[in-house]
């Protein structure tokens, strides 16, 4: 049995989609923000497979990168989320509707 | 004296008043000496070199060709159809210095008049100023040598006239009335730029680029019989409507129905103001111009007698309205309209030197008359001449002047009037209807200025201040003009009583354009020979009637008003409905408020609203309200919720993926 | 530790296994992430899933990114998770109030573009693409993914974007404090 | 570096602009005096430039290329002929009006002249460039500023003026930018397909001896309009055919016709007017509304000749409603501004009317009625400013008599008003006269309809006459208004009354002298007037 780079490309599909479903799905913000990351990381899995199909080192120093900004990115959410649960007693993404038209 | 000295005293003439003008409103308003010396400086200056002027005509002869200084003053370079130029200048001839002594003297006498009547007035400037320069827009007039200057001036007229009769500008009437001066002025411009165009690409189309404005070019085209068949031919029926749209023009100026209203109302001016207008100026601008244009006119049939028409008509309808007024300015007011009605329908029946002559003599009887009338306004403070009375014994100097004025209206051998009234008779003696409406109107004139005069001057004072004779500087232009309203009608007089025999004032006006007019006749029309030529000895009936019906008219007059043997109030009741009728100026004022007010602030109003509930209250209003509305729906969508927002997205990225993609896959 | 890793895949269908294995780890953990109404069991779950991933990259011979899969993703950054859910002491979610509609809307967007992306993979076709990926183990520019393989081009090539990366780290802590600060 | 006097004249105002910002917002004097000396600059450059402008020669003078951005074609590409020269001395006058009389202004004067020179700049920019960017950006840059002028220093419902007044305005310069970036592409392939054309024009104009085929230069433009048009029929050939001119035509025409005012896109302006401070009002109509004839003159009728012959037949017919329809709107009003502000938007009209008779002296009198008619309304909102900052009202029948408290001010309105209802002796009349003439020529030329129109345009001159004198008799004749007694004061010293004095000196000068400017104007319409006549004859018999 021969593992292409396919196979991964449709694993990376999977996560991406699992991981899109909970964003729309779920409420806690937190979770949302964790779905997120699922999905960064399938757009990494993408990455690393090229890379290796490549064979060179782009697609991996990417992810190198794509890492540290999604660290950044979650120290940040994670912040805001903690600034909002001051604000209002929830990370519930329903009662976070301060923008409405 | 040569062309350019002619030229140059015509610029002269022209451009001194206005230059008096400017100085007065620049620099001079606020001594009251200077003002007044360079107001009546200037215009006594005209007076004097229009006289030298004149002299110098009637030196060189009659058929003079016309001296022509003109400047460009706009102008459009067209290679494909000639050139449009429009010129500026002055066409000195016998019929524009005629008219420039006539303004030139009358006015003077007005504006030395207007030195005591306005004393004390703290305007004393502005008018003088004001009054300079409408004799500035009327010298315009007289010497233009195009159609667009005398349009030009023919509007300054018109704006001079709106401010000096709203000169009392406190005074809602005065002020009213002379908007409505402007507004009717406006309307016969209306018509005589129509004219004008009309004219104009008429005479292009048919000959090329030819100046078509101005009046030496158009009088060759029109007296040359071949050419003028040529464009006649070309033009149809259009060439009576451009005729007659140019005299629409003149019917605002010389308050020919149904463009009169404005006329009395113009009575709200300061006296001279109406003795100027009234008399040499304004009103007689549109009567000038026929004459001056008369190559056009006589052969436009169709508008010839429209005009002649138009003439009678006003003639008669002011006269039976002068006899009911009791406003002495009024009264003169209304006897000029009938007047002027009378030089138009004498135009109007190929009797141009008729219309010319009656214009001269008129001109110095009427302004006469009403500097008379000021100055016995003056003396009572009141204009109703039943307040007056017996001031025959009181102002002496005024009274005989008057009555000189009014004999020589009513037409009284050998009073000036009598001379040009009995041309106009003879030019019209042919045409039954207007001839008797010329007879007519020649009693009533009789009779409403014999109603003034008995009423005013004799019998018992009636009102209520010391009336005492008037300075003498109003009073002496009073009797140099009495002495032209006595004597003026001898140069005019057929060549048989004439002083200057065969070379009266008519042998000049013949050769200006009474030939071309009796060559209209012999051409277009089948009437016998009117006015055209002068007259070699006096129309023995028709003077008769004329003098008879005048001292007819005097008579009765005196029976109502001075022997008081016929009572007018009965006279009032037995022609009960035609009295109000004619009382209240056939309705015609009120007709065009009704105009003015209902119908065209109706249509205005409709406009409005119009404008502010359907342009502006559906389309862009409505347009904004739209795009509010549908932002308001479409603001729903904004949920404030990161989920929808994120569903959205993901929608819209899934339907663009799915189309770029798997669609270009299927279907591109 | 990368030539043991390079064996057990080299050995006849170890790296089929291994492929298969790790993937089935990291989707079915990431299925109960979203599933979990406990948002602390969410974050127990996706840390199964990051370390199956990191699994997934092992199998691509891609040994220095699974470990910082692990270092970072799994260890620093859900423990920060973790840190967040413990200190706002939050409830479980009530599953009622999801809004149901969408769950099946989600769906099949998910589906959509699932299939789409297996439908461009398998329409695409290059000879790398052709090539079974234990075919290129040999391969001499892959002989090893170490840190020094890593590291040169980082800090030669990519050297600034590397600089830029530290900036937005350091911008992202004074954010993240200045967030979270009461009183500004 | 050598500077034209056309650069010199955007280059002033906008120095000024950027000198004003350095000058500390307290000293109020120095503020003023700074923008009215660059106004005043203005004036001069101006005024050389009528003076020394080369009629013998005409065309393009007082040239300026500096190229900005290669690629794309765009320039600092400035220069003025005939028609140029009037609008600039036009705006120049009318900003030196402007200046003077927003001393008055107390609230941010600082700010508000910003905006005021800032606007001029943007005005300037549109008379005096040649290249479609530039002339794009600076029509922009005079709209903008006026949304700020209003919105701040207005009055009576100004929000919702400026709001609708902007929108308008940046709607309509958006459509007229999609017709010029049509006409742009057009040209760069017409170019690209004819290499050969491209050098000529390079070798014809030492100017632009790098032009590439794309350009915003709009003498290239008209180059290629004009060698495109003589390579075939009007639907036969490839570029520039009568289909494209038609699609892009009326896109200049509705962008610029909505400042113009046509109708029925007025509806901006008289409300605008009636919000804006005197000065913002004074410019706007008095300068800005003639931006939208201008370009129409300027890109629309040189660039698109055909689309122009075909079209503007059926835009006089929209003139007459700008005359008939505004006039009688006027007629109905009781607000003094909205009175003169419809009046605009009616004397826009006859400007629109003497494009649409597409001859020498309709077009001259076009050109000319935009001079006279910016300065007369000007003059208008300049004095109604004046007594409005005392009275804060201008409903007519709320003031009257006013001529006896201030006399100065009541004999230039009442000027105002006989010029503006074409009293000879003005420059409005010159030119509305020559308008009608130009109007009946094209009617003789065969176009029957224009009978019509000339006789409403003429009837449209008593119109005005008839709310003109009715305005002037309520606010200023009659008695006076107990309630202003003493209350208001006249314009009394010789500083305030300067800028009315020097408009109506302008408006007697050239009325009493029309062929001082009209000779000038004449050297710029004469060359347009060429090319769309060519092209009326190319298109004659085609449906």
């Amino acid at each position: 049995m021969e593992i292409h780079i396919a196979h991964y490309l449709i694993v990376a599909g999977i996560l991406f989609s699992i991981g899109l479903v909970g964003v729309v799905v779920r409420r806690n913000a937190i979770v949302v923000l964790m779905c997120l990351e699922l999905m960064l990381n399938a757009a990494n899995l993408v990455f690393v497979a090229f890379a290796r199909m490549h064979g060179n080192m782009q697609g991996r120093i990417f992810v190198f990168f794509a890492i540290t900004v999604a660290a950044a990115e979650a120290a940040v959410m994670l912040a805001i989320i903690i600034a909002v649960y001051r604000q209002r007693e929830t990370v519930n993404t329903d009662d976070m509707d301060i923008m409405q038209g | 004296m040569d062309d350019n000295t002619v030229a140059t005293l015509a610029y002269v003439i022209l451009f001194a008043p206005v230059v008096a003008a400017i100085l007065i409103t620049l620099f001079t308003r606020k001594s009251k000496g200077i003002s007044a010396f360079l107001s009546v400086g200037s215009v006594v200056t005209g007076g004097i070199l229009s006289v030298i002027l004149l002299f110098d005509q009637l030196a060189k002869g009659p058929g003079t060709p016309p001296v022509i200084s003109q400047f460009e003053w706009a102008a459009a370079r067209d290679s494909a159809i000639g050139d449009i130029v429009l010129n500026i200048g002055v066409q000195v001839d016998f019929i524009s210095i005629l008219m420039s002594t006539i303004v030139g003297v009358v006015g003077s006498c007005i504006f030395v008049y207007a030195l005591g009547y306005m004393k004390g007035d703290e305007g004393w400037s502005r008018f003088f100023a004001k009054f300079a320069f409408f004799a500035f827009s009327m010298l315009g007039i007289t010497y233009a040598t195009n159609f667009v200057q005398i349009f030009i001036f023919w509007e300054l007229v018109g704006v001079s006239s709106y401010l000096l009769i709203g000169y009392f500008y406190q005074k809602p009437s005065a002020t009213d009335a002379g908007k409505k001066a402007f507004m009717t002025n406006r309307i016969g411009d209306f018509g005589m730029t129509l004219g004008i165009l009309l004219l104009f690409f008429a005479v292009r189309d048919v000959f090329g680029a030819v100046d078509g404005f101005s009046f030496v070019e158009l009088q060759r085209i029109f007296t040359d019989e071949a050419s003028r068949t040529l464009l006649f031919d070309a033009m149809g029926w259009k060439a009576g409507l451009g005729a007659f749209l140019i005299f629409v023009g003149a019917m605002g100026k010389s308050a020919q129905f149904p463009l009169h209203v404005w006329l009395p109302d113009a009575m709200e001016g300061p006296t001279p103001v109406s003795a100027l207008m009234h008399a040499a100026t304004m009103v007689a601008a549109g009567v000038y111009m026929i004459v001056r244009c008369y190559w056009l006119f006589a052969w436009a049939e169709s508008a010839m007698i429209a005009i002649a028409w138009i003439g009678g008509i006003t003639a008669l309808m002011a006269a039976t309205i002068a006899v009911v007024q009791n406003d002495i300015k009024k009264i003169l007011a209304y006897s000029t309209l009938s007047q002027l009605g009378y030089m138009v329908m004498a135009c109007g029946m190929w009797g141009a030197g008729a219309g010319m002559f009656h214009l001269a003599t008129h001109a110095f009887f009427k302004a006469l008359l009403f500097m008379g009338a000021g100055s016995v306004i003056h003396a009572c403070h009141t204009n109703d001449i039943w307040e007056m009375g017996g001031l025959a014994k009181k102002m002496k100097h005024t009274t005989w002047t008057f009555i000189a004025g009014t004999l020589a209206l009513a037409g009284i051998f050998p009073l000036a009037g009598f001379w040009s009234k009995d041309e106009i008779l003879s030019a019209s003696h042919h045409i039954a209807p207007l001839y008797w409406i010329g007879v007519g109107v020649a009693f009533l004139t009789a009779f409403y200025m014999g109603r003034c005069v008995f009423t005013a001057f004799f019998g018992k004072y009636r009102g209520d201040g010391h009336p005492h004779e008037s300075p003498a500087v109003m009073w002496v232009p009073l009797a140099i003009l009495a002495i032209f309203a006595i004597f003026g009608g001898w140069v005019g007089a057929p060549a048989d009583l004439n002083p200057f025999g065969e070379h009266g004032l008519q042998s000049y006006l013949l050769v200006a354009y009474t030939t071309v007019a009796e060559g209209a006749h012999q051409q277009v029309i089948n009437w016998p020979t009117g006015q055209g030529h002068m007259a070699k000895s006096l129309h023995m009936n028709v003077a008769v009637i004329g003098t008879l019906v005048a001292v007819a008219g005097l008579f009765v007059s005196y029976l109502f008003y001075g022997s008081r043997k016929f009572s007018a109030e009965k006279a009032k009741k037995m022609f009960g409905p035609i009295y109000t009728l004619v009382s209240n100026k056939y309705y015609i004022d009120e007709f065009y408020l009704f105009l003015v007010k209902k119908v065209q602030q109706g249509f205005a109003n409709l406009c409005s609203i119009v404008e502010q509930h359907i342009i502006i209250g559906i389309f862009v209003n409505g347009l904004a309200g739209g795009a509010r509305e549908a932002g308001d729906k479409f603001r729903k969508m904004q949920t404030g919720r990161v989920n929808t927002y994120v569903t959205m997205i993901l929608g819209g990225l899934t339907l663009l993926v799915f189309l770029f993609v798997v669609g270009k896959e299927f279907w591109g | 530790m990368e030539p043991i890793f390079h064996d057990l895949l080299a050995a006849g269908g170890g790296h089929a296994v291994a492929f298969y294995a790790c993937s089935a780890v990291t989707i079915a953990a990431a299925i109960l992430m979203v599933m979990k109404k406990n948002p602390v069991a969410s974050v127990m779950w996706l840390v199964l899933s990051f370390i199956g991933l990191a699994g997934i990259y092992v199998t691509l011979q891609s040994y220095f990114i699974a470990v910082i899969q692990v270092l970072v993703y799994a260890g620093a950054i859900m423990v920060l998770f973790l840190f967040v859910i413990m200190l706002l002491n939050l409830r479980r979610e009530d599953i009622a109030k999801m809004e149901l509609p969408k769950v099946p809307f989600a769906g099949v967007i998910a589906a959509i573009l699932f299939f789409v992306s297996v439908f461009l993979v398998i329409k695409a076709s290059t000879p790398a693409f052709e090539k079974p990926v234990d075919a290129l183990l040999g391969e001499p520019a892959l002989a090893g993914d170490s840190v020094r393989a890593i590291g040169i081009p980082l800090f030669s090539q990519w050297l600034l974007p590397f600089e830029i990366t530290s900036v937005l780290l350091l911008a992202a802590i004074v954010g993240a404090v200045a967030l979270t600060k009461k009183k500004l | 570096m050598h500077l034209s006097l056309a650069t010199l004249i955007i280059l002033v105002p906008a120095l000024t602009t950027l000198l004003l910002f350095f000058v500390p917002a307290k000293k109020v004097q120095v503020v003023r005096w700074l923008a009215a000396g660059g106004a005043f600059c203005t004036v001069i450059i101006s005024i050389t430039m009528m003076a020394t402008y080369d009629k013998a020669v005409g065309g393009w003078q007082f040239t300026q290329v500096v190229t900005w951005v290669e690629d794309l074609g765009i320039s600092w590409n400035v220069g003025a002929d005939g028609i140029s020269v009037a609008m600039l001395l036009l705006t120049s006058l009318v900003i030196m009006a402007g200046t003077l009389v927003s001393f008055k202004v107390t609230d941010r004067p600082k700010e508000f002249y910003i905006l005021l020179m800032a606007l001029v700049t943007g005005v300037f920019g549109v008379f005096a460039g040649r290249d479609m960017f530039f002339f794009y950006f600076s029509y922009e840059l005079a709209v903008i500023p006026m949304y700020l002028l209003i919105g701040v220093w207005g009055s009576t419902n100004k929000e919702y003026a400026t709001m609708k007044l902007t929108l308008f305005l940046t709607a309509g310069a958006v459509v007229a930018l999609i017709g010029l970036l049509l006409l742009y592409w057009h040209t760069k392939e017409f170019f690209d397909a004819n290499p050969a054309l491209l050098e000529a024009f390079r070798n014809a104009h030492p100017d632009f001896s790098d032009a590439t085929s794309s350009s915003f230069n709009l003498l290239q433009v008209q180059y290629a309009a004009k060698h495109a048009m003589e390579m075939g029929g009007p639907a036969s050939r490839e570029f520039f055919s009568l289909g494209f001119q038609l699609w892009v035509f009326p896109l200049i025409l509705l962008g610029f016709g909505a400042i113009a005012p046509m109708w029925p896109l007025h509806t901006w302006s008289p409300g605008g007017h009636a919000a804006a401070p005197s000065a913002a009002s004074m410019l706007h109509a008095g300068v800005l509304m003639k931006l939208g004839s201008y370009g129409i003159i300027r890109i629309g009728l040189t660039c698109l000749p055909e689309g122009a012959a075909k079209i503007l037949p059926i835009v006089a017919a929209l003139c007459m409603m700008n005359i008939i329809y505004g006039g009688m709107v006027a007629m109905a009003q009781k607000d003094l501004k909205f009175v003169i502000g419809y009046s605009s938007s009616s004397h826009m009209g006859y400007v629109l009317l003497g494009i649409a008779s597409m001859n020498v002296i309709g077009l001259n009198g076009a050109v000319f009625l935009m001079f006279a008619h910016g300065i007369m309304t000007a003059l208008a909102f300049g004095l109604i400013g004046w007594f409005y900052d005392q009275t804060h009202t201008r409903m007519l029948p709320d003031l009257g008599g006013l001529a006896k408290q201030i006399p100065f001010i009541g004999v230039c309105f009442t000027i105002m008003a006989l010029a503006s209802a074409g009293l000879p002796g003005f420059a409005n009349f010159a030119s509305e006269f020559m308008v009608l003439i130009g109007s009946w020529q094209e009617a003789v030329r065969g176009n029957s309809w224009f009978f019509l129109y000339t006789i409403l345009a003429v009837w449209g001159i008593v119109i005005s006459a008839t709310y003109l004198l009715r305005a002037a008799r309520w606010a200023f004749f009659g008695p006076l208004n107990p309630c202003w007694e003493g209350k208001i004061k006249d314009a009394d010293t010789w500083f305030w009354r300067a800028p009315f004095i020097m408009l109506i000196a302008a408006l007697v000068l050239f009325g009493c002298y029309p062929k001082l400017l009209i000779d000038v104007i004449a050297t710029g319409t004469g060359p347009i007037v060429d090319i769309i006549e060519n092209a009326r004859q190319a298109v004659a018999g085609i449906k």
